[in-house]
């Protein structure tokens, strides 16, 4: 198995579709000849040719280009170079991709996945720092995933190419370069959804994705310290949503934190929540937390990023208050 | 691909030119009688909804339809009606999908603005100005790597020309040389506001030099010009030489969608551009050219008879299937 | 008091803005000669002139185009036809317009209003049946309203032109032409944000807004009927969201459904399910329930439509099973 | 509005042209030093985050802000720097800002990429490329009202000319004569992409015949030749005779970001570059134009100091308020 960094196991995931897929093509704005500025399309167009082309600063014919192409046969990969430019063309993914299948029912398909990274860096601004999950997951038609550690960065990349639906695949700029792992990469191909429980507990339960994994883990260790046992759960894919899992695990532990880097108000974190009061109220025996950003716009100092972006502590205090209620 | 039409001209004037404006005439009077009888249905409650009708716009779709080949795709607007029939799509499939029957060419999930038909090489209308332009370059792209010689053509009003994803969709295609036509219909309203009043210079064919591309104008009354137009155009984009704006200058003779009041039609205007419209010209032209007028009787008897028909059968069909309306949202 | 139907409330406002505000200028398509396709602007501009005119088929012109006014004084009222069109050119209202205070410090501010108007009606295709408050909502910085009567038609999008701050003020085509009913005109304008009681009740919370509020009162009735007194909750603005009003309701009923046009999953709703889950939980006694469109894209038969759409039956039906929980 | 330099060129060249140029080259080389010490700042890890310089790009908005007033209203990209410190605003803020301090333009909430400055006229950056565009059209129609008589300014690099809000923020000031410039800063490379891969015909002025405005393209290198077309622009725009296109020929002498590798330079390109960049270019007119080696050399070491300062009085500055974090988010 080799070792590979988040962004180096997307790009060879990108290498083995490219591959696998005949029919896929990939592009996007400095994705070729540069390898894209994350580097993780290095080497494609070398490798895979015409197949690998550069674009214009223009994301409505990127992403309407991949849809004309793929009702046309082809299975392209493009990538929005962040979440935030998606918002000048995401008519193309809404109103467009999302409704190739449904309304031709069936007749016509728009097998495309879109990758993209979202988040705040240090220092990022305000137009290239939101998380914007929540909007596509309150899209139906699409499919959208968020990948936490360099094998799902493979994997989910993988499974969301294979899919014969317009898929959204949101990376995060602070994992690309983070430490290397072992990533299998001659498995098959899984089908798209399944969350994964990151480890196991019985006293309560932690509901997280992308990038704020890490700070899951890390809030989790510090419980465990305390003697709280944190079943944490990486959701993964917010369409489709694992709900199952989420209910049995909150069925078994009472209770039931969710964390995201994105806004709080309007954010995924809500869906979760609403879906456990409905299907879980009962084994609830304390109110559930969300922690996210607080509703507010991202500013640049890093100083003051910190100020409002949640991470382990923030986690960690939400599972004590949580554990805290007496049962 | 000739338009498809079931009724071949019985006694069309002498010469391949005159062959093919009778069999163009009976392609659009196929549409206006198509539109015609929707307007009717929309009118008794039969079609509901929103719907945009092309009557004085049919040698467009009729015209380009004749440049080009089966293999090719075609993305129109909400105004679309006539280009799908241009494409072949059978009345009675369209009918169906106006009326919300089950035998509607998308089972009445499209509706009137939004249907698409793909195995008659018609990939859809746009309910988005603009929309369809990059996806059609996107069609284009895939013919780059399928073999298949295929292009691929976009038709939308000119004021879609003032829509970013327009302007998106030409530097692309400019720029890797995409075999798409990018076809104004250029009817002067953006729906109720006159496309003048919203540029500086109104020969929107003129753009095409800004992506380095050739621009053209056209009749877009005539479809044997616009046919000829979108010709040298697929040639071009079949040799890999990249786009084309063909600009085709119409009116539409009725409003914007059907219920519009138009207010804001000049006085007489409406009623000079029927002196001018498509089957009017056409008309005149078949009888001058030496068609009897029993012959052009005679065709546009068969004409609406297959829209009565088609129309009778639509009607008669039944509704759209509510029991897998949640199907097919996944593979 | 006049009697007025919807659409002439929100024509009433638009008059009496441009008349209050001398810095107030509205555009969009089809908006001033025309009068606008839905007869909200008209007058307009025979009554102020050149600070109403029609524009290009050009979102991100009309948007940037408000933002640029709004930060040189200008106190812009634009309208977007359809929520749908708003995704060709999003990125003016939220990474733009929703930074303007937030990343100036308050030095620049963004008074802008955005009308535009969403959902299904009879025959609407997929790309003009959409709701997406829930998008809007999720935009920290942005006011987000959707009235649902011919008075907040009136009183609300005079609210949000007031407020300084970037405003969408989401319509429904289906209350346009509705019945007339008296609209005071000449209150003050109040500030943005506040739930009304439509009815008070005891057994169950029904909260909802905009065009489901003619169903939820039919439900309402229904249940009445059927001896179940519902406390009829319209939130008006998501943003700010009245939380306190809806907390306090389901501490008084224990009992909660929500019920929005837009798709269940991701829909604001899930964002007040989220809240009570969290600041009410000891007060519930039957599992929050949430009626929306099922996650589909959106047919344009009206069949089918009628087959997906929410109304007042599945509204009662959610009630009923959420009063028939034993306490 | 003259740019604002706090060094007054000691022995500036004979006659107007001349003191101009001295003085232009004292901004554009206040600008370089406030780069370069950003730089360095960054690698020290003292400015943290993404930062576009504009080394070598100078003499735009020098030359472009020598031309407007002070009641006027300026538009930048991510690559604003330069623009700002043309604005007017003081070094020592902008650092701030860059650092994260309290004493920032925007209190370090805006940082690098996406301050403004109102009270200087400089709107702000914009870190979505074409997003200032239908801003700065909305500033100019601003005007329109409040009888100002202030016009707008808005530029992006050559790459933005590709997306769809610059298209549509062009037809709509076209359409309306709103008084808008719109100065394209021509690097050749949108980020790691040549842009002329990009599109079919690289001389993107010629874009502006599409929306039936004048466009023009000069030495972006030459403040002088910059000065004049914008203010041929503005005068213009003033008028009511609505936007210009400006488009400005210049190389970026860096990378696009700090940390780019330019592994897209071509052999000797950058050393090219440098032998006709904005700063040399004017040293060696002032010079020839007969200003003596120690004025000169007087003049940088004033700017340099300047900068100094600056820096050094930012650095000292009291980190952002971290209490206040939550605030300004409505009113
Ligand atoms: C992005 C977007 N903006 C606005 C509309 C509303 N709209 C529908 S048709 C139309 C006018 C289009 O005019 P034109 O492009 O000339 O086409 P025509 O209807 O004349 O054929 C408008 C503004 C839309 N459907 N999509
Ligand atoms: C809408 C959008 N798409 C993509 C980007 C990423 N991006 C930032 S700068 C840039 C290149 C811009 O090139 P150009 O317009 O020539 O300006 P330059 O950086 O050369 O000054 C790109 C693609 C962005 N910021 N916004
Ligand atoms: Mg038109
Ligand atoms: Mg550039």
């Amino acid at each position: 198995m080799p070792e590979l960094n988040y962004v180096s196991a997307v790009n060879a995931a990108l290498h083995r579709a490219m591959d696998e897929f005949p029919e896929a093509i990939a592009f996007g704005e400095d994705f070729a000849i540069p390898g894209g500025v994350f580097t993780a399309s290095k080497g494609l167009r070398d490798r895979f040719g015409e197949r690998v082309f550069d674009t214009p600063i223009s994301e409505a014919a990127i992403l309407g280009g991949a849809i004309g192409a793929a009702v046309r046969g082809r299975r392209p990969i493009v990538e929005i170079m962040w979440v935030d430019f998606f918002l000048v063309a995401l008519d193309q993914i809404v109103n467009q991709a999302a409704n190739v299948r449904y309304v031709s029912q069936g007749e016509l398909t728009a097998p495309l996945t879109v990758r993209t990274q979202q988040g705040v860096l240090a220092g990022s601004c305000a137009q290239h720092s939101q998380s914007l999950e929540a909007i596509f997951a309150h899209v139906p038609g699409l499919i959208v995933g968020l990948p936490a550690t360099p094998q799902d960065a493979y994997d989910m990349l993988l499974s969301a190419i294979a899919a014969d639906d317009p898929a959204v695949v949101i990376e995060h700029r602070s994992l690309y370069f983070g430490p290397r792992a072992p990533v299998s990469v001659d498995g098959p191909i899984e089908p798209v959804g399944g969350a994964r429980v990151r480890r196991a507990g019985e006293d309560v339960t932690l509901v997280t994705w992308g990038a704020m994994l890490g700070a899951a883990v890390s809030a989790a260790e510090q419980l465990a310290d305390e003697g709280v046992s944190v079943e944490l759960i990486d959701a993964r894919w917010l369409a489709p949503f694992d709900t199952a899992t989420v209910t049995a695990s909150v069925e078994k532990t009472g209770r039931l934190v969710i964390a995201h880097e994105a806004n709080v108000s309007g954010g995924f974190g809500a869906e979760v929540a609403a879906r456990i009061a409905n299907e879980a109220l009962w084994s609830l025996e304390a109110p559930i937390v969300r922690v996210g950003l607080p509703d507010s716009r991202i500013p640049a100092a890093p100083v003051l990023q910190r100020a409002l972006v949640p991470g382990a502590e923030q986690i960690a205090a939400a599972l004590r208050e949580t554990v805290a209620v007496p049962a | 691909m000739t338009p498809t039409t079931t009724t071949t001209p019985a006694a069309a004037p002498a010469g391949p030119a005159g062959a093919a404006l009778a069999g163009q005439f009976a392609a659009m009077l196929r549409i206006r009688r198509f539109e015609e009888r929707i307007e009717k249905m929309r009118h008794a409650g039969e079609v509901i909804g929103s719907v945009h009708l092309c009557i004085g716009q049919e040698a467009i779709p009729v015209g380009a339809r004749a440049a080009l080949e089966e293999r090719d795709a075609l993305f129109s607007t909400y105004r679309g009606h006539g280009w799908a029939l241009a494409c072949g799509v059978p009345a009675e499939a369209l009918f169906g999908e106006l009326l919300g029957k089950r035998t509607g060419v998308n089972g009445g999930r499209g509706g009137s603005a939004y249907f698409s038909a793909p195995s008659y090489g018609f990939y859809g209308e746009n309910s988005i100005v603009g929309g369809g332009a990059p996806i059609a370059a996107g069609a284009a792209l895939a013919a780059r790597y399928d073999g298949s010689g295929a292009i691929a053509l976009t038709a939308f009003g000119e004021g879609a020309m003032n829509q970013g994803s327009v302007h998106e969709a030409l530097n692309f295609a400019a720029a890797f040389d995409l075999g798409v036509i990018f076809v104004i219909e250029n009817n002067r309203y953006s729906e109720l506001t006159p496309t003048k009043d919203m540029v500086r210079d109104d020969e929107l064919w003129k753009r095409a030099a800004a992506y380095g591309i050739p621009g053209v104008r056209v009749d877009g009354n005539d479809p044997l010009a616009v046919r000829d137009a979108v010709a040298e155009a697929a040639a071009r984009a079949r040799a890999g030489e990249g786009p084309t704006v063909v600009e085709t200058m119409t009116e539409r003779l009725v409003g914007h969608y059907i219920g519009d009041g138009e207010a804001y039609r000049q006085e007489g205007e409406v009623a000079a551009a029927r002196e001018r419209e498509p089957l009017v010209v056409a008309r005149a032209a078949l009888l001058d050219g030496g068609m009897s007028a029993d012959s052009l009787e005679e065709l546009v008897t068969s004409v609406e008879a297959e829209i009565d028909a088609a129309a009778a059968a639509a009607l008669a069909a039944e509704p759209a299937d509510t029991t897998t309306v949640r199907e097919h949202l996944h593979a």
